[in-house]
């Protein structure tokens, strides 16, 4: 860029662990940071999980130092429920309109939780994949950020919604919030709007809308998490049960031309993690996991060898073809084992779809896509995280740091 | 300015229902003699106001705020002057013990003595910032990871020193004929795009190039790093990117693949060069017209390498899909165990079938050297032996070491912590026991630090960072590995990588001028201090810095560093003699917030637990357990730390003899996959308390009296839990003798 | 209804297959009668021959065996643009292969050309083959089918048995129009409830019959086909509806065999989805439903 | 057709060559990644001695005889429950009927003998000679491929299914059903063999 960019600030659309770094990173350059979050929270896909692989640690852990770290740093203005909803100008110079929609709560809340003892209906929880239901007016999670509360539009001129206004001893609940909008002018846009996870009901011959059992590696992910539906108990959805036997279906749309074309990295390790979640709460729980490839790089390979030292996992190299309905309802497995020939139909208490990723929003027009919809633009609009492709965590963060460089670059004067 | 405390205390969010508030402002102007006032909405417009008038009219420099969880409403408590200290009344009592009882009330009170007490030990810190500081960035590496940090450093508009130890600029990534794709179109190989930026290097004014030099000693800090080149010149720099790459395995150890049997049987790196040159021969001089490619060449193998290099199966698929473009009947096999192509790099791989290349899935058993090459493959798809061949060539490839080392440099004593087994990340597992590996060779920075010439790297060999959230962590502080020498990574991840440690070293450059510490303790002005009149020269601070930042000077006293220094004060914990203090941390103030504590006499039955738990991860843990209002003892005291490495033992006989009965240590988990923020901060402090039982002995008290515990942030709800048996166990005991003293 | 769809009925080419003449002539029959008030009508192929099926490739060879739907599809095209409708898997499946390949490779519309060329016929790819449900659940519509239901078939329990051609490889195709995926179908199971009938949850819908090979080698296949009829008796059903031509007759055909090997005692009715329809289209259950020509009588829908 | 290369080595790829390039659906074979999911598709899997998948890397491995002696190409059921959930897309039911093709045209023993073979042969005489395909003769003329007695045999085996079918009017009587332009219909077919001969090709 040969001209000086006319605005200094950098917007960062997408409040996960890739937006969030971007932000961090290039605020403490000094560079001034606007983060937009659709959600009512910042933490992402993230947030949702119960542990990282290889380390089995805590995603919440450096989520709490992160927002430590955006709380301390007044050069980050936070806006969440916000989306980008039009971009116009050129690098260096850009015009962003961003909608925001109702929360109902104004930042005045105190996360004093009233609202929520007045609520008496229910919605299903977002946060843990419509597993389970929260009150109408509630905390999206424990470790929310902003820590504020969000009255759900269901209960809006109703009585109920009126009870939860009246009991907000600060009157923090607007009834009337309608969604608006506002422009920002900005240098430089970090796109890291990340991913979401495939549609398992596209995988018909794998029943997931048909069998109870059938779930997928972000609602295990919720069923493992000590603030999940089940508490973190993994436990069957069909009847509550602790299942004996487990199945785990790699390449669940990936890898698959009728599909995902690309691979989404993670699966392999995700399942690995999972059948430890498994064997940790049921020593006693057979856990098979179906695979074409086992993907497990660098160090990651380390990961996969304590998998496999676990005499309580099978690994089945076969990529199922179909999965039926048993006697009763149980999920039953089918497929060829490609190194037995085995034609095999076995039946589990529970089995995990390996579902992908998927870009999840379209980058705004003149930003360069890849066929899959992942960024690849260089210029004003850089992509960070899973919006450029398939990562895991650390190499999310790390292309979010390169692109906060991009972008502190972009608006250098 | 003079310090002016005021309490401030909000009566909102139920605490004015469950507290006896008038009591607590009796506390604060009783026993502190200091103004207070009250407030049902603090955070709110009104209550802020109240502590803003304050402030403006001069009445108060410091307040002290007692309401929610420090962890909430920063930005809005967050006033001119001095940061405010926050008593946290909501999460961590009301929300966490029952309304309207008098434990209840009395942890309240406690609460706002050590706060109070707190605001009168610390002082506003006076940050480090004397002296030049530099903004040059010294790469050392001209490779492609190094190249490109140079020149995106240059863009950023910061000076760069590029240090290439080869007379010329290029490193291994000179010698490849094309690339992997990493942006589309993924289906080809794509140009090499070295040439083009080592031109821009070269024409770029504020990067200056030295080739054929290495560093021969570094020392100083971030901002002001002494660096000594072998060719004797000396620079100053800000921040050190290391970017040394890395040596392809040795493959004269893989004579059980055939190498050196043949000069058919050549290395991915041998395959690269003679694509390069144009034209690929046998030594017969014919073109080859079967190739097989033999994956996993001493990587994923314990008795080799025990990681997978990552970039082997796209480059075998790279080079086979140049052979078969150069000629289309030629017969290429890749023999592999696993296909690795992640993300888009799988188009790629159905780019080389669609090239008619054959993948065999097994494992190469035999390689012989006759009448042509004959590879026989246990092919677990046939499930049967299979004799490849004859074939013109087998190319095998090998894997990454990682240049943390200078093989060409003489072998130097690592520093005795430098690879424990918390750094480990290859436990042992079933048969599978590996030991810590270094690369043969000796230091690249040859660093004057107490602990040690090398840059810390994993057991593994490459200078990675342990944290996935983190992964520019480094355990030396303005000092960044990227690629390959970071972890085995691709040209395309290489660009974004050297991306990332530029942006980091930018960020280390400007907060060090600044006085600030960077992540995660950002912005923290404090550094330690230590008055060595009563240093005793014991070097605990010295050995025990997670970041290498205190050194010793020729008379053996501790010398700080201060932009080295995270602030973690694990030092402060580690000093025997409480010398070593932070303007607004030290074992002082600590000491007498534990003492602030009213301890009830014996016959009350209301026994006191202290509880030191780091802020990090144990004290939001309890906030979130009074999120989700489960309840525990109210006869514990929460003492946050900085981190439990910042926990000094003294603290410990402090309480007992001032009438705790007990101490509760709540850290992060250290070990294997530690997971404390500060690297060893918990480990320290676990091996300080092993120590513990002969200060009890000393004073005839039990050692069920003092208790660690990993805790993690999500365990909101097992805390309760474990406080709850904790208390029991110590109540059992029996209350302190020492109370009433 | 006064303006019915007679009003605006339209034409198409109809390819009715080898088996309309032999083991399937009541789907042939049923159809053309219900095609008229749902406002198609119907001009068959000229001189129609066969299309392969899934055996004629074996020994004819893929160019040869591709020949036979080139000719079918010269002779549609010669008679008109109109789209071609087929009721058999087979049929659809072959023609709308070689359909597609002739699209898609000039090198196989060049040869077929040359074929063709010997009897002096030509075709140039234009035209669109299409399977009858497709069009039914396309271009027709079950509002249209409801509409015309003057019987409904209240307290008929129907399994709906769509068997494997009719769906795959094509029906979650652009060409194919999308009309329903490949594990699940549920068009079948909305013509059912279009007649007024209960639909039963038969999970194994889309599961082999052996087709072919269970007619030539009734070994391999039979067992496939006594899974189909345990599950439709555990389900209790009344009739199974079908709109599959081998399908019909292997299910149909084998109950006493299977009754044999098994020691089953099977002996469920399987009709035509068209069958249905034109019994609750009111029309004659005979003469135009054929249900006389089911081996295995059902009493229950003869007497509504 | 021409007859297909016979490899002298373990993977020799000249066999492989010869089905990408001559079996319809072939070129797509290369992208088979060996997951499976074929094989585990097939309702008669079971019954195969390699299922498609491994029948695949066969082919790859230059194992010509073993391909085309194999029953895997014989028991195809055509249910296309392969074709629709192969990960890459491989064309597999069009693969195996074009083999069997091709083990006809190479006269592996197999080929000879397999039901299926014996039934396309007699499905095709019908279909070539009266551009329709008559059940009756069609299962008549199968049957009799195994000689008179065992015709007769199976013929009265199928006695009681016969019978409901002349019943139902399912199965008719007297002369077979016939196109009216059969001549017009046998000229395509032998100037299609005639261009299938000429690039040696079944596609």
């Amino acid at each position: 860029m040969s001209d000086k960019p006319k605005s200094q600030t950098v917007l960062v659309v997408g409040g996960g662990i890739g937006g969030i770094s971007a932000a961090l990173e290039a605020a403490e350059c000094g560079s001034e940071v606007v983060l937009i979050e659709k959600a009512p929270t910042l933490g992402g896909r993230v947030a949702a999980l119960n542990r990282y692989f290889p380390k089995m640690c805590h995603p919440t852990c450096g989520l709490e130092i992160n927002y430590q770290r955006i709380k301390k740093n007044p050069r980050i203005k936070v806006f969440t429920m916000a989306e980008v909803s039009g971009i116009s100008g050129a690098a260096g110079d850009y015009t962003v309109t961003v909608t925001t929609t109702p929360r109902f709560v104004t930042p005045a809340c105190t996360a004093c939780g009233d609202c929520a003892t007045a609520a008496t209906s229910e919605v299903a929880d977002p946060f843990n994949y419509n597993l389970s239901k929260v009150k109408a007016a509630y905390l999206p999670h424990s470790m929310a950020f902003p820590m504020r509360y969000i009255v759900d539009a269901s209960v809006v001129g109703t009585p109920e919604g009126q009870a939860i206004k009246a009991a907000c001893k600060v009157g923090a609940v607007d009834l009337d919030e309608k969604s608006d909008s506002f422009t920002l002018s900005v240098g430089a846009v970090v796109w890291a709007t990340g991913w979401r996870p495939y549609d398992p009901n596209k995988l018909t011959m794998y029943r997931y809308d048909e069998i109870a059992d059938v779930i997928t590696n972000v609602e295990m992910e919720r069923l493992a998490s000590h603030d999940g539906p089940t508490h973190g108990k993994v436990l069957r959805p069909s009847n509550g049960e602790a299942p004996k036997k487990v199945a785990l279906i790699q390449c669940a749309g990936s890898r698959d031309l009728n599909h995902l074309a690309y691979c989404s990295r993670i699966c392999c390790l995700a399942s690995m993690k999972h059948a430890a979640y498994v064997r940790e709460q049921y020593p006693e729980a057979e856990v098979d996991i179906y695979y074409i490839d086992i993907r497990a790089h660098d160090k990651l390979e380390a990961f996969y060898r304590k998998a496999k030292a676990d005499q309580g996992i099978r690994w089945i190299k076969s990529k199922p073809s179909r999965i039926e309905k048993g006697p009763n309802g149980e999920p039953v497995v089918c497929g060829e084992n490609t190194l037995s020939r085995d034609v095999y139909a076995n039946a589990y208490d529970l089995v995990v779809l390996a579902t992908g990723m998927q870009a999840s929003a379209q980058p705004p027009a003149g930003a360069e896509m890849d066929e899959y919809g992942f960024v690849v633009s260089e210029e004003g609009v850089f992509g960070a995280g899973v919006a450029t492709g398939p990562l895991d965590v650390s190499m999310s963060v790390q292309s979010a740091t390169a692109a906060a460089l991009r972008a502190v670059q972009a608006v250098r004067s | 300015m003079e310090k002016k405390i005021g309490a401030y205390l909000c009566s909102g969010c139920g605490i004015g229902e469950a507290l006896d508030v008038k009591a607590l402002e009796g506390v604060v102007s009783k026993e502190f003699k200091k103004p207070v006032k009250s407030h049902e909405c603090l955070c709110g417009e009104a209550g802020l106001a109240v502590i803003k008038a304050d402030m403006e009219a001069g009445d108060v420099t410091l307040p002290v705020i007692g309401a929610c969880s420090p962890r909430v409403m920063t930005d809005r408590f967050m006033l001119p002057g001095m940061t405010p200290i926050r008593a946290n009344l909501r999460e961590q009592v009301i929300w966490s013990h029952p309304a309207g009882d008098e434990d209840t009330q009395m942890m309240a009170e406690d609460n706002m003595r050590m706060m109070m007490t707190m605001a009168t030990k610390v002082n506003q810190p006076v940050p480090f910032t004397e002296g030049e500081f530099s903004t040059t960035i010294l790469v050392v590496g001209g490779g492609y990871a190094g190249l490109t940090a140079a020149s995106e450093a240059s863009k950023a508009g910061h000076d760069v020193l590029l240090v290439e130890k080869k007379a010329a600029l290029g490193g291994n990534a000179a010698g490849y004929a094309s690339i992997v794709p990493s942006k589309p179109p993924y289906h080809d190989p794509q140009p090499n795009p070295l040439p083009k930026l080592i031109e821009g290097v070269n024409a770029t004014k504020s990067i200056r190039v030295i080739t054929g030099a290495t560093v021969a000693k570094t020392s100083g800090m971030p901002g002001k790093f002494e660096v000594e080149l072998s060719d004797g010149s000396t620079h100053t720099v800000g921040a050190i990117i290391l970017a040394t790459g890395f040596r392809p395995y040795d493959a004269t150890k893989l004579s059980h693949l055939g190498y050196g049997a043949s000069p058919d049987i050549v290395t991915n790196v041998e395959m690269e060069a003679k694509l390069k040159a144009g034209k690929v021969t046998t030594k017969a001089g014919s073109s080859p017209k079967a190739v097989a490619f033999i994956q996993c060449a001493g990587s994923r193998d314990p008795n080799h390498l025990p990681y997978c290099s990552s970039v082997c199966c796209s480059v075998s698929l790279k080079q086979a899909i140049e052979l078969t473009k150069a000629d289309p009947e030629t017969m290429v096999y890749v023999i592999y165990e696993e296909m690795r192509t992640p993300g888009t790099t799988e188009e790629f791989y159905r780019s080389a079938q669609e090239a008619g290349v054959i993948f065999m899935k097994g494992k190469a058993t035999k390689v012989e050297n006759g009448s042509g090459i004959t590879v026989t493959v246990a092919d677990e798809l046939l499930q049967q032996d299979v004799p490849l061949g004859p074939l013109d060539m087998v190319v095998l490839a090998t894997g990454m070491v990682p240049n943390s080392t200078d093989p060409d440099a003489p072998a130097q004593e690592y520093g005795a912590e430098l690879l424990t087994a918390d750094i480990n990340p290859y436990p042992a597992e079933g048969d599978y026991k590996p030991e810590p590996s270094v690369p043969p060779g000796g230091p690249l920075l040859n660093l004057q630090y107490r602990q040690g010439p090398h840059l810390p790297m994993l057991a593994d060999g490459f200078s990675d960072s342990h944290y996935i959230c983190f992964p520019y962590e480094t355990r030396r502080t303005g000092i960044y590995a990227c690629g390959p020498v970071r972890r085995p990574m691709d040209m395309g991840e290489v660009h974004e990588d050297a991306m990332g440690a530029v942006l980091k070293s930018i960020q280390v450059i400007r907060n060090a001028a600044q006085g600030h510490a960077v992540h995660p303790r950002v912005g923290d002005l404090s550094y330690p201090k230590i008055n060595l009149n009563a240093c005793t020269k014991c070097r605990r601070c010295t050995v025990e810095c997670p970041f290498g930042a205190i050194d010793e000077n020729e008379k053996d006293y501790p010398v700080v560093n201060p932009t080295r220094c995270r602030r973690c004060g694990t030092c402060m914990g580690a000093c025997p003699v409480r010398t070593i203090s932070f303007d607004n941390y030290t074992v002082e103030m600590l000491s007498s917030m534990v003492k602030a504590v009213n301890i009830p006499d014996e016959d009350e039955e209301k026994p006191r637990i202290l509880v030191i738990a780091c802020e990090n991860d144990a004290y939001p843990a309890l906030d979130m357990a009074g999120i989700a209002k489960h309840q525990y003892s109210p006869f514990i005291r929460i003492l946050p730390v900085r981190c439990l490495g910042s926990m000094s033992l003294l603290l410990i006989s402090d309480a007992l003899s001032s009438g705790y009965d007990g101490v509760i240590l709540m850290g992060c988990k250290p070990g294997d996959d530690y997971q404390c923020h500060f690297v060893k901060g918990s480990a320290m402090a676990k091996e300080r308390l092993s120590k513990i039982s002969e200060t009890l002995k000393s004073m005839q008290l039990e050692v069920e009296r003092v208790t660690m515990v990993d805790a993690s942030i999500a365990d909101g709800a097992r805390l309760p839990k474990v406080i709850d048996e904790l208390v029991a166990k110590i109540d059992a005991v029996g209350p302190n003798p020492f109370k009433g003293f | 209804m006064e303006k019915g769809p007679k009003a605006m009925t339209r034409t198409l080419t109809y390819y009715p297959g080898c088996s309309s003449q032999a083991s399937a002539v009541h789907l042939d029959k049923s159809l053309r009668a219900i095609m008229g008030p749902l406002g198609v009508a119907l001009r068959d192929i000229d001189d129609w021959n066969c299309c392969g099926a899934s055996v004629g490739h074996i020994e004819g060879g893929h160019l040869a065996n591709s020949a036979l739907s080139a000719r079918n599809l010269a002779n549609a095209q010669a008679a008109g643009p109109e789209d071609i409708i087929t009721p058999c898997a087979a049929c659809y499946l072959n023609t709308h292969y070689v359909n597609e390949s002739i699209r898609g490779s000039e090198s196989l519309k060049k040869d077929l050309n040359e074929a063709l060329g010997a009897a002096g016929k030509s075709y140039d790819g234009s035209l669109h083959v299409r399977h009858i449900c497709e069009m039914l659940v396309t271009d027709i519509g079950m509002g249209a089918v409801k509409a015309q239901v003057k019987k409904p078939l209240t307290g008929l329990k129907v399994a709906g048995y769509v068997g494997c051609q009719t769906v795959r490889p094509f029906a979650n195709t652009e060409r194919a129009n999308k009309f329903d995926t490949y594990d699940d179908p549920t068009f079948l199971d909305d013509f059912t409830a279009a007649c007024g009938a209960e639909v039963l949850p038969f999970k194994l819908r889309t599961h082999c019959c052996g087709g072919s090979v269970s007619v030539m080698s009734p070994d391999k296949g039979l067992h496939l086909i006594k899974e189909l009829l345990d599950e439709v008796q555990k389900l209790g059903a009344d009739v199974i509806s079908t709109p599959c031509p081998l399908c019909q007759t292997n299910v149909e055909m084998y109950q006493p065999e299977i009754n044999k090997r098994f020691g089953t005692n099977f002996n469920i009715p399987v009709v035509f989805y068209s069958q249905l329809m034109a019994v609750a289209f009111g029309l004659d259950p005979v003469k135009d439903a054929g249900l006389d020509q089911n081996i295995i009588k059902s009493d229950k829908l003869l007497k509504m | 057709m021409t007859i297909s290369p016979t490899p002298k080595r373990a993977y020799d790829l000249n066999f492989a060559r010869y089905v990408y390039e001559n079996i319809d659906g072939g070129e797509r074979l290369r992208m088979c990644m060996q997951c499976g999911a074929c094989s585990g598709s097939c309702p008669i899997g079971k019954q195969m001695d390699h299922g498609p998948r491994k029948l695949f890397m066969m082919i790859r491995a230059g194992m010509k005889e073993a391909v085309l002696t194999s029953n895997t190409i014989w028991n195809c059921v055509s249910c296309y429950n392969c074709v629709v959930r192969c990960p890459r897309k491989v064309p597999i039911t069009y693969i195996l009927h074009d083999l069997a093709y091709l083990a006809v045209q190479e006269g592996y023993e197999p080929a000879k003998k397999a039901d299926n073979a014996r039934f396309a042969k007699a499905f095709w005489w019908s279909a070539a000679k009266y551009g329709r395909t008559d059940e009756r003769l069609v299962t008549g003329k199968y049957y009799f491929s195994f000689g008179i007695g065992e015709g007769i045999k199976r013929g009265l085996g199928n006695q009681a299914i016969a019978l409901n079918m002349i019943k139902t009017k399912r199965m008719h009587l007297g002369m077979p059903h016939a196109i009216k332009a059969k001549d017009e219909l046998q000229k395509i077919l032998a100037k299609a063999a005639e261009i299938q001969e000429r690039h040696g090709k079944g596609a």
